[in-house]
């Protein structure tokens, strides 16, 4: 493991901690815009150039923007009230420990020897670069291609449809937003 | 033979119940007359069947093929022989009497249609009972008069104590009913079939095993304590007096009462296959004898005195049958049928007269106003009390002959205790009918209103039977016995004796006479200086031993608490209440499951991730 | 243009509700709107009928067989009944923006579709993608209620977890095989298991099997009652021929280690759900547990699957049975008004709509699989007569002593129906549309009881077909 | 055998048929308008059943000299080897004939629930029709769908019509007979799986008819054990035996008079038909082993049932137990093999059927004038009420069994063929006799008998009309039984034999078991 | 361990941390954040995989996953607004009206 990517690993884990970790939602969704680039980063070192690059745009670009747009616009603060119980962290860490070890455990253990030689080989063969994807998609993944517009046009018309209220308007509330009702 | 009239005996009286109902509740006065017409004919049919009877030759009807089916035959069919004949003389002819005598009896009860159609139907199914060819037709009458005893001692069922005592009949009946049916059944699994003129063939009877064979003797003289009244079931009869007198008169001394006693003679093949089985009976029977005349000493009621003697005589009875002199019991049947119908509807004509009063105490010196039914009981308590010539007396000294002719293994030894026995329950018999007689119709009148003597339509047919009461035992005394040695076994004796032996024989009841005269008459201090030495006894005999306590105590208390028990703990708690816990049960975790929905998209998740973890932990080969 | 035959329906479905979207914009009228969906629908299920049956080759991703047919035309039948049934009450549930709500639910139709036909694990994963993001838009639908949106937002939340547990599955099995395709598996090994089980996790979500029901009776209960409706049929017909598709081609079920799983699975749902049915005063929340644990029952063909195929029909049959059970049951609830939930609201019923009465009954009775309506019944003779023959004698106890269990809470509806007195006698209206409907599912739930050979014999084929 | 005309489903279609015309004027307007109209309809329908059911005895034994397994037989679903298969014997007769008075009886019966409309008449005869079914159905799949759908009409006019605790009452009994029948649902299928399985069918198909079941003798006697149990699991809790009876207090003290005679007069019987007809053929074996906690079972109902009806203070629960009480008789004989004693079950059942429909209408009457069902509360009715006293007299009589009443014969027949199988337990069994007698007196005591307790008279006073057709049809019936029983015994007599006593007596490994 | 493995175990690792901030967070776009960061994850599993095997499907599967992604985003929060009107409050503690 390169020093690079150990880095970035790192960044990525301590970012997704954050995650979890910061009260403050907007403290999150930055330390998420880390990760996800440090992901990105994760990507090109392993020669998904394409995909390194719309991780950045898609996620944290759009996405993000879009995520940061509504915190602003709920403009809310810390989560309030009650902290979680340390009995119930406790128990979700635990439980979190039973999922990670039972996943990773067999599957580093398929994949830890693998003959060095085909690995650079395939490495090498799957780079994946926008000509090398773009010609997937436009063949051999076409249908899904399409259906994936419609993914898209779901999600603006279900948009749509909840944000848009016939003679219903928006309207904050009084005395502060958030955990109060 | 089939025979139509055989058929019509028990039809008249049945049709009779009816239309004496049906007509009866639109004119009353007529449903005596047809209730006692209907009887009358039926003792006609049965007068003219006996007189057909000869030598071997038996009458039958086939009424239904009833419960035969497959191989099993049990056809509903009456067989008129010549110990039913006796029965059915008895039971029609006494019944007809007591069917006028209700006509004046219950002139003034409205209820009488009711009355004459239960009577009617009582004595359908004492005919049934009679005439019976199998055990289970038999059952079918014994059943009958059951019933209609029933609802003749609740005949007046506005009083609960009155239609306490009818269900108490009926329930002590019941009990020995389960004997009746056992003995059905364990005889039909040995011999195959139920018919009577079967069951009384060695060879059939020798195909009962021994065990079986006691326990069937033992089941049909169960049956026969129920419904004649010997211990431990004798305590309904007293009670029954809660009737009209005509029904006391008919069923609880004439007739029904008489039933068991029919059972054993008719059975008496059975009876006899364990010896035990009769030595039980004579010993039952002596005990209930003896019981039941010292309680008579000391009751003040008039028909509570008839009762117990009731129980008394038929305890007598069944020392004949305990000791296999059969027709003597039975002969001894025809005798009480007489002088007790006799003296209960004398006992009714005094009730009546003295304007339903029954205690003996409130009674006396009735002799001047009720001449006739004074010397109709006076009569009847000479035959009672043994007296020769008067029809107890033969009937009686046969019995304690017949006693000293026991050869049972099991009552060798003690052969002479209950010859003693007997001649001691006869001098007491013949000292409570004394008593009775003086209470009641010598001395001065202690009661309220002017007695009077009962109707014609009353006195007639207790006249008549006072006329049997004293002729009947010499009539019948020389033909009975071998008349009846066809369906009966021969009885070593030839009672009556000359008139040195009649004297003899006598000198118990005039014992217990006199004995009662000199105490009631001649010296009443005596008397109550015996009643303060023995008063434990006194308390003991008007308490009537005590045994309607005893018996409540040890079975009908314990089968109330069980009753109780099985219904609140068996039933309530643990069938009811375990299907209702399983009920609650499931709510209750059913409530918890949709706890776990707690609305709370986290907690969701965690549910989510702990049954994922949990699957993975669970089916993954490699932990 | 042969290249797009196989996507014909698709293609229909997606297409013309794009159209449908635009000249919605311009012509909002309930009842055109409804009858041009509908329209869409039947052209739809029609192209299924005359498909070809197609061996799944690429660049399609698409695989058509009688197998997919069946399943394709029983959610279009599905989605088309339950639009009829509940249309007329849209207005009532205001959802106003009725062109978007159609759209949605055609797509969502589409996705579904998607998900039966999908050859591959991406297109599959596409399928539920595009299925569930119409749904959770729907289930927000009645944006005034707030329980519509409470709905929608753990509906969108979980639905998306439980994605990612199905996404990570289908990364397994391509890191297992290098490839996307439902094919036959050549090894074995923890990681398959591992695999099966990640997708097991998504798939028992969409279904709603126990323990990854808790969102059912919430989403249920929250949604518009014509989208649960929709929901409780469609989602339920593709999630299970995705399962079936996928343990009967890609993992080859039978095997040891899923019987366990799926054993599991199948027992905790019909005892979780009849248990937790047992306390619920509201009728939507009932009919969700209800169906986690009818779910429950249709798993037992496939934990019971042998050498025979006739198990897995029993499952395709009970299925069946049950979509027009569930359909029936809803459009009824959606036809007494959008907020008609708790069992009072029913108090009376037959005195206001002796046909509402009835039919509700019916459903119930079916549901409790008792007669008259033997839908129910008989699917149970023939789901247990399977377990049995597998030898499942436990599971076989366990499902039947819930289906007894089960009767105590669908006792509860008919006797407030039927039994009570109503708080109003006022009578319901129903329209003819929902009464055609209602009809319908009744005839259906009937029809399949007292005459099932026809339906017992076109399971038998389709699961030939599955199993091969 | 079959016979061309009517066929055996006119039993089931005609009332059924009855019972949809009844509920038409329900969908369309107005529901009392046509009440008198919709009464002498179901009248007319019911009776028309039973003039069918005579048809076809009639017709048969005009041909074949007895009624003996006339049979419809239709394929129904052919994948799953279901039959819709019919058959009338001598047995079915007996409870077919029993429905059919009975139907008609509680149609006839005048005194209903006030609200109590078409949907009334229809419930009926659609319990009749169930039941019916249930009675002539051989296929186990179509006896199972009647078994459960012969519950459903009970409920709802219970449910409707019954008392304040009326719904729990009702739920109560859905869930013990669904709990009951359950596994007994699973022991059927297994039977038919067992049967392909065995490659006994000939379209190596399942199977569920039971002569053709009967006659592969498959079973291993584990299997058989587990089967039977679950069978009778499902006939304990339908008869009711004790302890699974807890369905049945409150189900007769809730339900409205007609329904509860309905009920217990044919509920439960279905449970004694259906260990005759199909678990003895079906499980010999087990029958045999099972037989003395059977009788035991039985006996220790009927003590159980006489002992809690002693503590009862209410009319209506009174007779629920002295129900289980009299049934137990009737498990008694089902329990061993002895022709007497199974027709005498069979017979029982029908005369138990009979006698307590009219005790239930009868104790209705009085209830109903009273308005009140506490002993406390009633008595010295006979005055007022003398014809419903006499009549009740009647029936109490009959259901202490007394003789030329017609359950002293089945009783007679059982205690009599009982007691060479299970002396010990028919003894017990008798015990019952007496305490019978003691809480049926009892019970016309504190009614009838005594001082009027005439408080608080709801209506007018004693029957009249039709209801006193009625009760007096099922007197004469009860005592026509009682004195002419030879012609029903010879029917069901030949039919008990087929079904039960063959299939032991052919297996000597059985027969060595059998000796007690 | 070989570098590509060892992405595969921070693959697991982030779908881990996802997982337990879903359990533990209230805020409901940060619930939809630890969704994203779960798919992440995955996405970087079916890189990793891409590489093992020598071939792009995988890498087509997280384009396809990413266009959802977007997808998801949109309407999710527009969910999330929605609940905001109806509730006020995006906290999932709040908007707990569905339950038992």
């Amino acid at each position: 493991m390169s020093f690079m990517e150990f880095v970035l690993a790192a960044i990525g884990i301590a970012s997704a901690i954050g995650v979890v970790g910061f009260r403050n939602p907007l403290s999150s969704a930055f330390s998420l815009i880390v990760h996800l680039l440090a992901i990105a980063g994760l990507y090109a070192l392993l020669g998904a150039h394409f995909l390194a690059v719309s991780q950045v745009v898609v996620y944290a670009g759009a996405i993000m923007v879009l995520v940061l747009f509504v915190l602003m616009l709920l403009n809310l603060k810390s989560e309030s009230g009650r902290r979680i119980g340390i009995v119930r962290s406790a128990l979700t860490v635990g439980i979190g420990l039973v999922i990670f070890l039972s996943i990773s455990a067999p599957m580093l253990a398929q994949f830890a020897d693998l003959p060095q030689a085909t690995l650079e080989q395939n490495i090498k063969s799957s780079e994946g670069g926008v000509k090398a994807i773009g010609e997937l998609l436009y063949s051999q993944y076409m249908v899904q291609f399409e259906l994936s517009s419609l993914v898209l046009l779901v999600g603006v018309v279900g948009a749509v449809m909840l944000a848009k209220r016939k003679n219903v308007q928006l309207m904050p509330r009084e005395g502060g937003m958030g955990g109060v009702k | 033979m089939e025979d139509t009239r055989l058929a019509l005996v028990v039809l008249v009286p049945l049709v009779g119940a009816i239309l004496s109902y049906v007509l009866g509740r639109a004119a009353p006065r007529i449903a005596g007359i047809l209730a006692t017409a209907a009887v009358a004919t039926s003792f006609c049919f049965v007068v003219s069947l006996w007189q057909a009877l000869e030598g071997g030759q038996t009458f039958s009807f086939t009424l239904s093929s009833w419960l035969s089916f497959s191989n099993i035959k049990l056809p509903l069919e009456i067989y008129f022989d010549k110990l039913s004949a006796v029965m059915c003389l008895v039971v029609t002819g006494v019944g007809s009497l007591i069917h006028l005598y209700s006509i004046g009896y219950m002139a003034h009860d409205e209820s009488r249609p009711r009355f004459f159609s239960y009577l009617n139907l009582f004595i359908a199914s004492m005919l049934i009972l009679v005439l019976g060819k199998s055990l289970p037709v038999i059952f079918i009458g014994w059943e009958g008069v059951g019933l209609c005893s029933y609802l003749l001692i609740g005949f007046w069922y506005t009083n609960p104590d009155f239609a306490s005592a009818g269900r108490k009949a009926f329930v002590m009946n019941r009990i020995g009913d389960l004997g009746f049916i056992v003995a059905m059944a364990i005889l039909y699994h040995s011999c195959g079939s139920l018919d009577i003129t079967v069951l009384n063939r060695p060879e059939v009877l020798a195909r009962i095993p021994s065990e079986m064979g006691f326990i069937a003797g033992i089941a049909l003289f169960l049956a026969a304590t129920g419904k004649s009244a010997q211990l431990p079931l004798f305590t309904w009869l007293p009670d029954a007096m809660a009737g009209p007198t005509p029904v006391s008169a008919l069923i609880h001394a004439a007739t029904m009462v008489t039933a068991g006693i029919y059972l054993m003679a008719r059975m008496f093949g059975v009876i006899e296959l364990a010896p035990l089985v009769p030595a039980i009976i004579l010993w039952t029977a002596l005990a209930t004898s003896a019981i039941a005349a010292i309680i008579a000493i000391s009751q003040n009621d008039i028909k509570k005195v008839l009762a117990y003697s009731t129980v008394s005589q038929l305890g007598f009875m069944f020392l004949a049958v305990g000791v296999g002199a059969y027709s003597v019991a039975l002969f001894h049947v025809v005798t009480h049928a007489f002088f007790k119908a006799c003296l209960f509807m004398s006992a009714g004509s005094v009730i009546h007269g003295c304007h339903h009063e029954q205690d003996m105490r409130r009674m006396g010196g009735l002799a001047k106003s009720m001449p006739l039914t004074c010397l109709s009981y006076g009569a009847a308590t000479l035959a009672i009390a043994g007296i020769a010539p008067f029809a107890g007396y033969f009937s009686k000294h046969a019995i304690l002959e017949s006693l000293a002719h026991a050869h049972n293994p099991y009552l060798h030894s003690y052969g002479e205790l209950i010859g003693l026995g007997a001649t001691a329950i006869a001098i007491c018999t013949a000292f409570y009918m004394t008593r009775s007689f003086i209470l009641t119709f010598l001395g001065s009148y202690r009661g309220e209103g002017h007695p009077h003597e009962a109707p014609m339509v009353m006195t007639a047919p207790v006249l008549v039977l006072a006329v049997l009461s004293v002729v009947g035992g010499l009539v019948l005394n020389h033909g009975f016995f071998t008349y009846l040695q066809g369906p009966l076994p021969p009885v070593a004796t030839h009672s009556g004796g000359g008139i040195l032996g009649s004297v003899l024989g006598s000198v118990p009841g005039l014992i217990g006479i006199a004995a009662a005269y000199a105490l009631f008459i001649v010296t009443p201090a005596v008397k109550d200086q015996i009643r303060k030495v023995l008063w434990v006894g006194e308390k003991v005999s008007s308490g009537k031993f005590f045994l309607d306590e005893i018996l409540g105590l040890l079975v009908i208390a314990p089968f109330r608490g069980l009753s109780v028990v099985v219904s609140r703990v068996l039933d309530q708690s643990v069938s009811i209440g375990t299907g209702n816990a399983i009920g609650g049960i499931s709510r209750a975790v059913g409530e918890l499951t949709c706890r776990v929905t707690t609305g709370q998209v986290s907690t969701y998740v965690l549910w989510m991730f702990a049954s994922a973890a949990f699957l993975l932990y669970c089916f993954l080969p490699v932990r | 243009m042969n290249a797009l035959v196989p996507f014909a329906p698709v293609l229909a479905l997606s297409i013309g509700s794009l159209g449908y979207l635009v000249s919605g914009q311009f012509l909002e009228r309930a009842r055109l709107t409804s009858l041009f969906a509908l329209s869409l629908i039947a052209a739809a299920a029609y192209l299924i009928v005359g498909l070809m049956p197609m061996a799944p080759t690429l660049p399609h991703g698409f695989i058509i067989n009688d197998f997919s047919k069946f399943f394709a035309v029983l959610a279009c039948l599905g989605a088309f009944v339950s639009i009829i049934g509940t249309a007329s009450s849209l207005a009532e549930e205001k959802i106003g923006m009725l062109s978007e709500y159609y759209f949605l639910m055609l797509t969502s139709l589409c996705g579904a579709l998607v998900m039966i036909f999908a050859s591959d694990f991406l297109t599959l994963f596409i399928g539920i993608e595009v299925a569930s993001l119409a749904l959770y838009c729907l289930c927000g639908a009645r944006v005034t209620k707030e329980s519509s949106s409470e709905a929608a937002l753990k509906y969108f939340l979980l639905g998306c977890v439980s994605s990612a547990f199905m996404l990570f599955g289908i990364a397994l099995w391509y890191g297992v095989t290098g490839g996307l395709a439902i094919a036959p598996i050549n090894t074995a090994g923890p990681l398959v298991i591992l695999s099966f089980v990640l997708m097991m996790v998504g798939l028992a979500f969409k279904i709603g099997l126990a323990p990854f029901h808790l969102w059912v009776p919430d989403v249920y209960q929250g949604a518009p009652t014509s989208v649960t409706t929709y929901m409780s049929c469609v989602v339920k017909v593709a999630a299970f021929a995705a399962l079936f598709k996928i343990a009967l081609n890609a993992f080859l079920l039978p095997t040891e280690w899923a019987v366990g799983i799926l054993w599991f699975l199948s027992v905790l749902a019909m005892t979780v759900g009849n248990l937790a049915a047992l306390q619920q005063r509201s009728v939507k929340r009932m009919l969700a547990y209800s169906s986690v644990a009818q779910a429950g029952y249709m798993l037992i063909g496939l934990v019971v699957l042998g050498d025979t195929t006739s198990v897995l029909a029993s499952s395709v049959f009970y299925l069946t049975g049950y979509c027009a059970m569930t359909i029936g049951a809803f459009t009824v609830l959606s036809v007494l008004g959008p907020d008609a939930d708790s069992v009072d609201d029913l108090k009376g019923l037959v005195k206001r709509s002796p046909f509402l009465a009835t039919s509700m009954t019916l459903f119930f009775l079916a549901l409790a699989g008792l007669p008259p309506s033997m839908a129910g019944l008989m699917g149970k003779v023939y789901l247990f007569t399977g377990a049995l023959s597998s030898e499942f004698y436990g599971l076989a106890i366990i499902a039947v002593l819930n289906s007894a269990l089960a009767c105590a809470y669908y006792f509860r509806v008919p006797a407030a129906m039927l039994f009570q007195a109503p708080p109003t006698s006022e009578p319901v209206k129903v329209s003819v549309l929902s009464t055609f409907a209602l009809t319908f599912c009744a005839a259906t739930v009937i029809g399949i009881g007292i005459y099932p050979e026809p339906l017992v014999e076109l399971c038998e084929a389709v699961a030939a077909v599955a199993a091969r | 055998m079959t016979i061309p005309w009517p066929p055996l489903s006119s039993l089931i279609v005609v009332p059924a048929l009855g019972a949809l015309v009844c509920l038409a004027p329900w969908f369309s307007s107005k529901i009392d308008t046509k009440a008198r109209f919709v009464r002498l309809w179901a009248l007319g329908v019911s009776m028309l059943t039973l003039v069918i059911l005579a048809a076809i005895a009639r017709a048969a034994t005009m041909s074949h000299g007895a009624v003996l397994g006339l049979e419809e037989a239709h394929q129904w679903i052919p994948s799953l080897g279901i039959t819709y298969h019919l058959e009338l014997d001598g047995l079915s007769f007996a409870f077919c004939l029993l429905t059919a008075i009975i139907s008609l009886a509680v149609i006839a019966w005048s005194a209903k629930p006030a609200s109590a409309g078409a949907g009334w008449y229809a419930l009926l005869l659609l319990g009749e029709a169930t039941v019916m079914g249930a009675f002539l159905a051989t296929d186990l799949v179509l006896f199972y769908i009647f078994f459960e759908a012969m519950l459903l009409p009970v409920l709802g006019a219970m449910a409707l019509w019954g008392g304040a605790q009326r719904l729990n009452a009702s739920l109560k009994f859905l869930i013990y007979t669904m709990a009951g029948s359950a596994l007994m649902f699973l022991a059927i299928l297994y039977l038919g799986w067992t049967a392909r399985a065995m490659g006994h069918t000939l379209d190596g198909n399942f199977a569920f008819e039971i002569t053709t079941l009967a006659s592969m003798k498959m079973l291993n006697p584990t299997e058989e054990l587990v089967l039977g149990l679950a069978f009778l699991l499902a006939f304990a809790i339908k008869i009711p035996m004790v302890p699974f009876h807890g369905w049945l207090p409150d189900t007769y003290r809730e339900a409205p008079h007609g329904v509860a005679a309905f009920t217990a007069a044919l509920l439960g019987k279905v449970g004694i038909y259906a260990i005759l007809r199909f678990m003895w053929p079906l499980f010999p074996t087990f029958m045999v082993q099972a037989g003395p906690y059977l009788a035991a079972a039985g006996a220790v109902a009927v003590v159980f049932g006489a002992l809690v009806a002693m503590a009862q203070k209410d009319l209506r629960s009174l007779l629920a137990y002295s129900s289980i009480s009299h049934l137990g008789f009737c498990v008694l004989g089902i329990a061993g093999v002895s022709t007497m004693a199974m027709t005498g079950a069979v017979f029982q059942a029908v005369s138990h059927g009979l006698i307590t429909a009219a005790l239930f209408l009868t104790v209705g009457a009085v209830i109903d004038r009273q308005g009140s069902r506490d002993f406390d509360r009633l008595g010295g009715l006979a005055r007022s009420i003398p014809l419903t006293a006499f009549f009740l007299m009647v029936f109490s009589v009959a259901a202490v069994a007394l003789p030329l009443t017609s359950s002293f014969v089945g009783e007679f027949l059982i205690i009599v063929g009982s007691w060479k199988l299970f002396p010990a337990w028919t003894t017990v069994a008798l015990l019952g006799v007496v305490l019978g007698a003691v809480y049926t007196l009892t019970a016309y005591l504190r009614t009838m008998f005594g001082p009027l307790h005439d408080t608080d008279p709801r209506t007018g006073g004693d029957i009249r009309g039709f209801d006193v057709v009625v009760l007096a049809g099922l007197a004469a019936a009860i005592i026509a039984l009682g004195i002419f029983p030879a012609d029903l015994l010879g029917m069901i007599s030949p039919a008990v034999e087929v079904n039960a006593v063959p299939s032991v007596v052919a297996d000597s490994s059985v027969a060595l078991g059998f000796s007690r | 361990m070989d570098p590509i493995t060892s992405y595969l175990g921070i693959a697991c690792l982030l779908f881990t941390i996802g997982g337990i901030g879903l359990c533990l967070r209230r805020n409901a776009i940060v619930l939809f954040m630890c969704v994203e960061m779960m798919l992440n994850a995955v996405n970087l599993a079916f890189v990793a995989f891409s590489k093992i095997h020598g071939n792009l499907d995988g890498q087509v599967a997280v384009f396809f996953v990413m266009v959802i992604a977007a997808a998801e985003s949109a309407i999710g929060l527009a969910i999330i607004l929605s609940v905001f009107r109806s509730v006020a409050s995006i906290e999932t503690t709040d908007a707990a009206e569905l339950k038992w």
